[in-house]
Formats: C-alpha cells, structure tokens, sequence
C-alpha cells in the first residue's frame, strides 16, 4: 500500500466505514459524483452509490439538522461543510439541536453524527476559505472538537469520531492536506478521541499546537533542539473537551509552555489552555506561558495572508523569550 | 390582510407579459362550519361517532387542562407556558391519523399532539415546569418522537431529517408529521425545509398552526402573502388551506397528506386557520394588543362548540355524557397535576449525565463539585 | 426538471378538494432567439443602436477578460477567479438599466454586472488576485455598492436593508438590484429575504444567474421546482422567468421591475435562465460533471453570437467595426491587467486599519508586531 | 426625576437617541406596539412611530441582514434580538458581514449599527432564554461586545453604543433588568465604550466579572471585607476588545485574581482574561487565577438551574482559596 496524504486518510476512514456500517451516510454539496472540492470523498459516490453519498442543495443548515434527523434514526451521518466559513448558516442547528439533544431527552435520543470541515489558512482562497474558529465550536458544551494534524491521525481519529455515540466536529487541516505522506493501515482502528498525543518528549518547555500548525511547532521543536533547547511537542488533537492531564503533567515536567494556534488571539483555545495551565502548574510555571497566534482581525486576503499565519520564527522567538525569562 | 393586493397575482412589469410556464393554485378545506353544520361532505370514515367523541374528548381535555394550568401558574406552581386555547383541533386533528411508526416533530406550543399522539400530562406539565425529563417521553411508541424545540422552526429540518432516514432505508408506511407557527414560517430554516423536503421527494407533512399571531405581531407583519399553504409553490410541492377550527378538515388533510407520504408521493404543507383565543404564555397580556373585536369574532368560530353541536345534533352527545366526560378528564388532569407536582428534583449530578455518553475527564471536577455543593450548605 | 412532475400542480390528496383561494403563474420573457431573430417585439427603447452596441461592446470586453483570466491564472498570477462565460447577457442586461442612484448589491460571479456598473477591470482583479483593495470601488456613484460576498445567499438580506432604508427615508426613484445563483436560491436567507420583501413592499429587485449548475451540482439536486420564479409567490409578489441569453429580455424585466421599484410598487423576482459555459473557477476542472451534449447544446444559445446576429443583420456591426472593438477591448484590458499586476502589496498595517474606526488598544502590539516583523528578517 | 432600573435606563438611552438622531431606528420582534417582551421599547412606538420602531417578521437572519443594509445607506439601527440564545440564526450574518464590512471594502462601507440582546439566566425563562455566549462573540474580529451592569451604565454605554461608528453588540444583563433602582439623569452623556470600571478599590485581591454576575461579586466583596479581605471590583463592561491594561495595573497591585464569569467555563472570556494576566502579570501573581464560573454543560432547566448559577459562596471561598495559596 503506497503512503497516504491526509486528505486520502480522511477518504480511507470514510470508505471503510461506509463498507463496515450500513447506518454511515455522507452528505454534503458537490460531494457525491464529484468527489469533494478536496476529493475527500472521491469515488466513494461511484463505490457506494447516491444513497450512501449524498448530494445536497446548497443550504448548510439543511445540511446539519438533515443530520440531526437521520441521526436520531439511528443513522451515522457523516456531513461535510465545504469550508469552515460556511458552518455560520448551520450555527443555530449545531448549537441548539447537535450539541443538545441528548441532554434535552434525557438520553431518549442521541445523535451519532459527525460534522467534517477543512479548516485554516495558507491555501491561498478567497474570503471565508481560510478560516479557524475552533474555538466558537468548542464553548459549546455537548459536542467533540476533534482536530487531526497527520495521515494516520485522520484515519484513526476519523473511525472514533463516525463510531462517537454523540456528535463530532471533524475538523481537517487543509493547508497540510497533501503535504505529508505517511503509511496508514487500513486496519479499522480508532484513535482514542480525548487524548492528546505527547509526539516528542523534552524537558525545557512544552509546545502544544493543533492542525496545520503542529508542521510550524515540529520544524521548530527541530530547529531550537540545534541550539540545545528540549522541546516536548504535543498534539492536542481534542480541542475540546481538552485533555488537561496530560497537558498539566508536560508542564510540571519543563516548567515552561508555548501554545501555538492560527486562530485569532482573543478567546483562543490557546487562551483556555493558558488558564488551565497558570491555575493547575502555576508551582511549576517557571516563565510565562506565551501564545503564538493569528491576530485578532479578519484573516487577510491572499495576497498577504503569509502577514497573519505564525512562523516558525515566532515559535521559536517565543521559546527562546521563555527560555530566558526570570 | 392589508398587504394581500401585493401578492403574486398582480401587477406584471410593464411591456414584459410572455409566455405562461408554469401556474399554481391553492385551495381551502372545510366540512363543517361555525354551527356545527356540513358546507361539505368529509371523508364517511370521519363519521365513526367513536372517533368524534374521542377527538371531542381530547379536545375537552385539552381546554381545560389550559385552564388548569393558568391557574397552577397563577399560585406559582408553574413555569411560563404557551397555551392551546382555540386550537384544539389542529393538535388534535394533525395527530390522530398518526400511525405508531410515523415519528411526530412537534413545535413548542404542541400539547395539543403530543397529548394525542401518547404523551403523558404530567410529562407536558414537567417539562413546562423547567425540568428535562418531560421529554423523555415513556410511551414506547413515541421513542422516536422530537422533544419539544424552543427555537422556531429548528425542528423543520431536522424532520426532514428523519425523513430522509426512513426514505434512505425505503421503509414503507412511515412518515414525518412535523409543525410550526404562523410566525415560524418567516425563518430560513422554514424554507429551507419545503425546499429539501420537495428536492428529495420526502415522506413528510408540514402542518401551519395559523393562529393569527406571533407573540404581538400579527400574521400580516410577516408576510405578503395571502395564504401561507402558498409558500409550499417555493418547494415545489403541495400546499393546501384548511379550517384550523373543523376538525373533520384537519384531519382529512392531515390523513391524506400523512397516506401520500407513506406512499412515497412526497410531502405536503397544510396551512391550518384557527386563532389563538389565549394569550402567547402564561407570562403575556393579549388584552395589550389583540382587537377585541378580532377576538370576539373568532371566539364565535371556535373549534369545540361546532364539534359539540354536531355531536349533540348526531345524537352522539348529551348533557350526561358531557358531565360524565367533564370528570373523567377532571380526574385525569387532577392526577397527572399531582404527579408532575410531587416529582422530586433529579440528582444535582443529572446536569452532566446525559450530555454525553461518557463524561470527558475534564468535566469530572465540576460533576463532583456540583453533588458537594448539594450536600453541604452555603447559598448555592 | 426530472422533479418537476413532483410540482405543486399535480397530486391532491384523495379526497380533499376545497375552495380555490388563490391563483399563481409564471411567464417566461425573450425576445429575440439563437438565430438573432425576433420571436417578440422587445419594448422600442431597447432598439437603440448605440445601447445595444455598448452592449454587445461590454459583453465582448467581458468574454475576452474571461479568457485573459483564466491565462494569468495558468501562468500563476490570479487567484480562484468564478468565470461569467456564457451568462454575459445577464450581468450586463442587469447593470445596464440602473441609475447611479440605485444601490447595486452583487452575489460572487458578478464581474459583469459590477464592471457595466462601473467598477474598474483593475479593482475586480485586484480583488480575485487576494487584494482587499479590489472592493473600494474608486467610481463615485459606486460609494454604496456593496462588495462581492463570499458567503452564497449572505447579500440578499443586506439588500432587503438598503432597500429598507431607502423605503424609510421615502426617497423616489431610488432602487436596489441584487443577484444570486441558482444554488443560492437554497440557502434560508434567499427566502427571508422573499419573505420580508413582500411584507415591506420593498424597492428591490432579485436577478437570479440560473446558469444551471452550483458547483458541481445540476439545479435539478437543489429544488423540485420547474421554474425558478415561482418562488417568489412564498414572498407574495411577482416573479418571471427571462431568457438570460438574451440582453433584450434581461434589460426590459430588470429596467421594468427596477421601475417598479422606484415608483414604490414593490419587489420583483427575476429568473435569467442561462448556462455556465465555463469551469465553477479557474481552479475547477466542469469535464468531469458537466454532460458534453448539454455543454454543446448551451453553446450554441449563447448570448453573444446572436446579439452579434441582430446587429449584423441591422448594419449596425460590420467586420471593420467588430475588429475595431476588439482592439480597444485588448488595450482596455491589458492596461487594466498591468495595472493589477503592478499594484504594490499593501503596508502590513492594513490587516488592522479596517477593523474598527479607532484601532482598540488591546490590539496596537499586535500591529507594532506585523509592522517590525515586515521591516525585520526571518521567515515571517 | 425618579430612579430608574437597568431597563429603563435603556429605554431612556433609546428614547433619547431617537429623539437626536433622526437616522436610529429600531428593529427587532414584538418591540413596536408592544413595547418588547421586557418593555425595553415601551412606549417608543407610540412616540416615535412604526417607522422608526419597526417590527420585523420572526426571522433573526432577517432582522440582522437588514440592519447590516440600512447602516450601509447611514442609518443608524438598533435591532433587538429577543433573547441571546436565539442569536444563532443570525450568526452568519454576523460574522461574515458585520463584523467584516468596513475591513471588506477599506473603509468605504461601514456599519453603526447595534445588537442588543437579554442575556444571562436565573429568571426561571425555558430552554434558550438563559444563555450567556458572550465568548461566541467576543472570538469574532471587528466587534466590539459590551456588557453593562447598572442602570447609570446601561444608559451610558447605550449612548456611546448608538454613536460607535463600528457594529457594537449590547448584551442586557436580564436577571437584573428589575433588580437596582438608580438615579439616572438623562444627560446624553456617553460613557466610554473601551474601558473597564474599577468600582471598588482594594489591596488584596481582585474580582472581576461583568454583567448580572456583578451583583453576586459585589456581595462577595462586601462579605470578604466583613472577614477583613480587602477586594479590588472591576467591572469589565466591554468584553471584548478587552481593557486588558486596566486589569494588568489592578493585579499588579493586588497579586490575586478571582475572575466570575455565568457562561461556561471553558472557552470562556473568563480563560482570556486569565491567559492575559497570567502572561502580563506573572511576575506580580502570589495566586494561581481562579475562575469561578457556570459549568460546561447546558444550562439547566428552570427547576434546577439554581445549581448552575455561580453564587457568593463560590466567588467567597475561591478569593478563601487563593488568600491562602502558598
Ligand atoms: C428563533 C426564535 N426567535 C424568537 C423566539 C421567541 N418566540 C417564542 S414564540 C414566538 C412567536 C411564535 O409565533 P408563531 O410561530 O406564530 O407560533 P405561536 O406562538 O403562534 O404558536 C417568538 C418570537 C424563539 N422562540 N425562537
Ligand atoms: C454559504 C456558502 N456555502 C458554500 C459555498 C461554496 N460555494 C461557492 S460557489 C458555490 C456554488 C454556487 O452556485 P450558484 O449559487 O448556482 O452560483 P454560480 O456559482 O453558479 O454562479 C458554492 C457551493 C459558499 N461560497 N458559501
Ligand atoms: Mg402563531
Ligand atoms: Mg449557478
């Protein structure tokens, strides 16, 4: 088997849970026939026919409380947003129907859906194509935010997120979409969903990121341990409801942390994990716990998008000013 | 409705005419009139008296509960509360062709169906009174059931929604009985609905509670148009008016569209015309702008009265079975009220236990500190 | 429409019937044919020589910037760029009628509505190749245009706004033209839009671009709809079907209703019938889903070879004239490409200089930030 | 002149600004003859009339787009959404065009306009009429979220609201809509949009919240000083963008922080202010940054939504807490 893009893991998990479960159903625009603005679903309309791969009209709230339906009939939607921008018309479904309806009846119904969108900059699209508003979604109590930032990852934790008893948002980082390959079995194995991954161990500061950003974090984790500097890089992968252990036990470990994110600064999820890391290690914190961050203004337009995405020279600045700080 | 001379029948740009592609009509339903009297004939299996008098028992039932619930409002027992007053026969007639496979989507001011189609009272009552667990409807049948959405016409989709499974899995003889308000047919995911619902041919039934008002405003400080059964054009499919108050019309309709859609024939929209003869809630003051006039005049075209006439005028009703019927529903309301009264609060815990299947690790502090605060003092 | 058999004019449930209380119709206009001849007599004014030489003037110029896009995009120096090949009668047909005092609301694929009502070829460039820039349209009776909306169906009720506030301030004879493409007519805000329309009797005007496909997807997956007009009769005022390739029957609807508008009858819904000749963009590949048959079929109703017919066949254009056009056309858009091409990146800065009127403090690291790091080195 | 509540006090700030200026105009469900479901509009109707008192058709996207098109031709509306939680059908237009017209075309097409909005629970309202997503908003670049929690402020800051030349979002604290009478003159006088109010001074630690939860942290201070703990109020007012200086120098003074925020925990404004002064004030910081806060769950129903209210005995023990943090 030759090694895989993530985006072609994405297409892997969705295939192999369309196979092993009857109840799986995508549903999006443009990704039947023709396979997805991405190819995430390539071929799979071909292989599993227009009722397992369904074509909607051009409405992402229909989209979404069409899921919600299908759902609480014991299907296994799989919906896809065809860019993060556009999730706003289906916002009122999600926040008041996916992330709710368990709680609401007590359990009477559950919705096993999953929400799956690209997300982020640097691909050099048009307004609303380049968005990250992860955080909107993960304020929300009752849903996953869950955030792949490899091939195997996407595969592993696209499978948990289809199998989740309860709704999912699958959020894919289309910058790095065909920027890695990586052997991926297709061994129907899930990925635990609430874990971060710890993918580099170090001792003088923790870098955590998510998505197209853990590239910029890896690279500089690479360049700084030249100059000596041991970083642990962890994938939180889960961005909400976080792992906070497991971030916490890193940070009592170096005693000092960088949380890096593309988003806007304000109201991050860096800025959530900050708070939790300055209450739960504050005895440990030895510097301040920086961010690295998109700005807080609208991702500006191709022409100097490169202005607002952070680098691995920012990571890097960012670690050395930790590093120096007492 | 002052705006109707704007509507899609006049006033062509000048010098364009051209060619006729494509027309549309729309037509009204009704059996029986104000004095309980036939301006047509309805379906003969709407003359079973068995059935009348159980759609007339309902109905009772259903006013009087209103009323009972004012009052546990009144003396504080009871939570803010939309009231069905004048619209019996919508609710009642909508849910009684529902077979036990059809699943029911119901809109917030629903007792009416839900009563019908198998809720308990006490669980309409509990969830009024603020607590989750009166969605939790125990009727087998209605597992499936769509519990009670605050949020006007969220639950359109999602009904179509659930016709889309029972279309993807070609399962006969089942559809989707879904509701909104007058007012909800001004928000997007109300169309978003007819036109999916069209598109994709779904097995479902919009049924238009016309009450006459959303909240304050009039139905003419929504829309143009001159019947909403006419927005069904915008989907591509059937809409049909009916009397809101004749219950014969509503469940003809309702029967009809509901047999359609179980054939595969696709959806319908029913626009049921009736009027909100109660406040919005038990919270508002309809004194403060609904015409007097306005309210006397559909008061004289309410549903029960006209049904009452002509079960009294069948033979079917008399003042002893009235009576008798009067305190069996008394004795169901009385229960029922009692019991939604006397269920205890759930555990302080219940706020994290049904958000997901398992609780992520990260809530397990704020579920432990909740059931502390609980058991300890403090004003919390 | 495979669907359409579905439409609201067949199928009542068995056993209703009932009263007729309204009536709707669409009618389709077009004039003149594939062969540039009359099948109706258009309104005398449109027979104006020069009106319609600039007409077939813009609409050449927009098919020849069309293909010089997609070139600068091959030699990788445009961004995604939403060609208008084949829909030229529409933009410019619309565009053509409005007066500087109307306000122009365009959907995403409106360069040629945008360039007819006076927008820069430069500054629509400017924005496709990622320059917000591109939006401040520099021709002053453009100030309150909006800019091109991303997000498909978002405009519609920012046009509802504009025409709102014209209504308001009572101003005559101002009016507010919209667009928005076949899918967009599924979005819950295209029908919001309809609704409040209608119900505020709005001076606005809706062009849809049914250039038959959204994306990838045939109209037929988005609605069960035969036309797409009658979907104003959800909003209760008229909607008609055009010809979209033909600039006589765009120009009288759109010039009528937009009268229409302005004398404060009201809004109006226009369905251009037309076809994407194009890919989606420039960066989509239409072989793959656009059937050939239907692709050759559409080619030869384009717009332009019959307009060029008509005048052709009236004296109006002959080869010297055509080869004339096509010159100032090519230096039109080469000086305007240069232009583009040549336009310097904004200062850093800029990324917060619109923000807000006042940049708030909480913000000025961050543009110290981008400021020293443009200045500085490092891979930023 | 008699003192007046919260909602008066907005009602005077909107009669006022109608009266001025000739170009607001309000919009919104029920507000016209009806006054508005917490008569925040009484009476305006009758005074000002249908056209400047409009009531719009039960379609939030609609009230919002509208809005966004009347303050392009520079009017200047007020729309009322009639509960927070009901935002969301109106949350693509708020995202991809209020916050993003004058950004989108440089300035040229921009938008006073204002959203308020009842939020916030305790007043035993149904499912959606309790929401606290202020955060939701304040992620979003271009707006300005502002939240008073007097009747003097109300007044004030709706003033300065109507006036911004940018979008404002004007978040009414419900459960204290009737809660303080104030004397509130009807100066026109704008209060400043942009900054917080250091309402109470102290040495030992500082409370900030804002908006209903403002009653339940001054209590706490008055408590605590009872016990001899001298607390420094802060009441935030605008949420975003934050003030975030006004809150570094009160740290910096008092060493501790308590922040008290009604919306969930996580992602909430309550973790940016944490982040921020974790970051600005680590040096000043003897206490780890406690937030007290509603939980990550939906918000209970009325029977129980008592247990989910943050109270004066939790803001009580967490200043306990960390007066004791060593
Ligand atoms: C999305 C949304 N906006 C506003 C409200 C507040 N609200 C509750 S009921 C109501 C009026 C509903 O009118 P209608 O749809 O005619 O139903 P009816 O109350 O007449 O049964 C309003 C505005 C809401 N529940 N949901
Ligand atoms: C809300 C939203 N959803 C999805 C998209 C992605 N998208 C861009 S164009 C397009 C198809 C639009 O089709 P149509 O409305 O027919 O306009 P056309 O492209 O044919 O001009 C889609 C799905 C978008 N821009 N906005
Ligand atoms: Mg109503
Ligand atoms: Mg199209």
């Amino acid at each position: 088997m030759p090694e895989l893009t993530l985006v072609e893991a994405v297409n892997l998990a969705l295939a192999h849970e369309l196979a092993r479960d009857p109840e799986v159903v995508l549903l999006g625009q443009d990704i039947g026939k023709a396979g997805g603005v991405f190819r995430a679903t390539d071929g799979l309309w071909q292989r599993f026919g227009a009722e397992r791969v369904i074509d909607t009209p051009l409405a992402e709230s229909t989209i979404v409380g069409v899921s919600v339906g299908m759902a609480a009939q014991g299907m296994r939607p799989v919906a896809e947003i065809q860019f993060m921008g556009f999730i706003f018309p289906a916002f009122n479904q999600i926040a008041t129907a996916v992330a709710r309806m368990r709680n609401r009846t007590r359990g009477r119904i559950t919705l096993p859906l999953v929400i799956r969108m690209p997300f982020g900059g640097g691909i050099h699209a048009p307004e609303h194509h380049s968005e990250s508003t992860e955080a909107l979604l993960a304020h929300l109590p009752g849903l996953k935010v869950v955030i792949p930032s490899t091939p195997a990852r996407a595969y592993g934790l696209l499978l948990a997120a289809i199998r989740d008893p309860d709704p999912v948002i699958f959020l894919e980082p289309k910058r790095i979409y065909r920027q890695q390959r990586e052997y991926v079995e297709d061994d129907g194995e899930a990925y635990p969903l609430e874990a971060c991954f710890v993918e580099r161990e170090g001792s003088d500061v923790t870098l955590v990121s998510w998505g197209a950003m853990m590239k910029e974090t890896r690279e500089a984790a690479e360049r700084l341990a030249q100059d000596g500097i041991s970083c642990e890089v962890i994938d939180v992968v889960t961005v909400a409801p976080l792992d906070v252990a497991t971030l916490v036990e890193s940070v009592q470990k170096t005693g000092r942390c960088v949380v890096v994110q593309e988003a806007p600064r304000s109201g991050g999820v860096a800025s959530e994990i900050a708070a939790e890391l300055a209450e739960k290690a504050i005895l440990s914190l030895i510097a301040p716990i920086e961010r690295v961050t998109g700005y807080d203004t609208i991702m500006p337009y191709p022409r100097t998008e490169h202005r607002y995405m952070p680098t691995v020279s920012r990571i890097v600045e960012a670690v050395q000013r930790v590093m120096e700080f007492h | 409705m002052a705006t109707a001379a704007r509507g899609g029948r006049k006033a062509r740009p000048a010098g364009t005419g051209g060619e006729l592609v494509a027309r549309f009509e729309v037509r009204y339903l009704r059996f029986l009139d104000e004095r309980g009297e036939w301006v047509a004939e309805p379906p003969a299996e709407l003359l079973d008296p068995e059935l009348q008098l159980r759609n007339y028992r309902d109905m009772l039932l259903l006013r009087r509960f209103d009323h009972k619930v004012l009052m546990l409002h009144r003396t504080g027992r009871m939570g803010t509360y939309p009231g069905t007053m004048g619209q019996e026969a919508v609710g009642v007639g909508m849910a009684r062709p529902l077979t036990e496979r059809d699943v029911l989507v119901p809109y917030y001011r629903s007792a009416t169906d839900l009563y019908v189609r198998g809720a308990a009272l006490h669980e309409i009552l509990l969830y009024w009174m603020g607590d989750e667990r009166g969605s939790d409807f125990k009727a087998p049948h209605m597992k499936h059931d769509f519990p009670i959405p605050i949020c006007i016409g969220s639950q359109l989709p999602q009904a179509a929604g659930v016709a889309t499974a029972i279309k993807l899995r070609g399962e006969q003889g089942r559809a989707v009985l879904t509701a909104v308000g007058d007012g909800g047919t001004s928000q997007g995911d109300f169309y978003e609905t007819l036109n999916v619902a069209g598109a994709w041919n779904l097995p479902l039934v919009i049924v238009i509670n016309n009450n006459r008002w959303a909240l304050t405003e009039p139905t003419c400080a929504q829309t143009a148009c001159q019947t909403l059964a006419q927005k069904a054009v915008a989907g591509g499919f059937e809409g049909i008016q009916v009397d809101g108050n004749d219950i014969f019309a509503v469940q003809a309709a309702v029967a009809a569209a509901l047999d359609k859609a179980r054939r595969g024939q696709g959806p319908t929209l029913i626009e049921a015309l009736t009027y909100r003869l109660c406040a919005h809630t038990t919270i508002d003051n309809a004194a403060r702008y609904v015409p007097k006039e306005e309210l006397e005049a559909a008061n004289a075209a309410e549903p029960l009265v006209r049904l009452r006439r002509w079960l009294q005028n069948q033979g079917i009703l008399d003042d002893r079975l009235e009576a008798k019927l009067e305190n069996e529903i008394k004795d169901e309301i009385e229960q029922e009220v009692e019991l939604a009264l006397n269920t205890p609060l759930p555990p302080p815990e219940a706020m994290f236990d049904y958000l997901y299947a398992e609780l992520p690790e990260k809530l397990w502090p704020q579920r432990a500190e909740v059931i502390a605060r609980e058991r300890g003092t403090g004003d919390a």
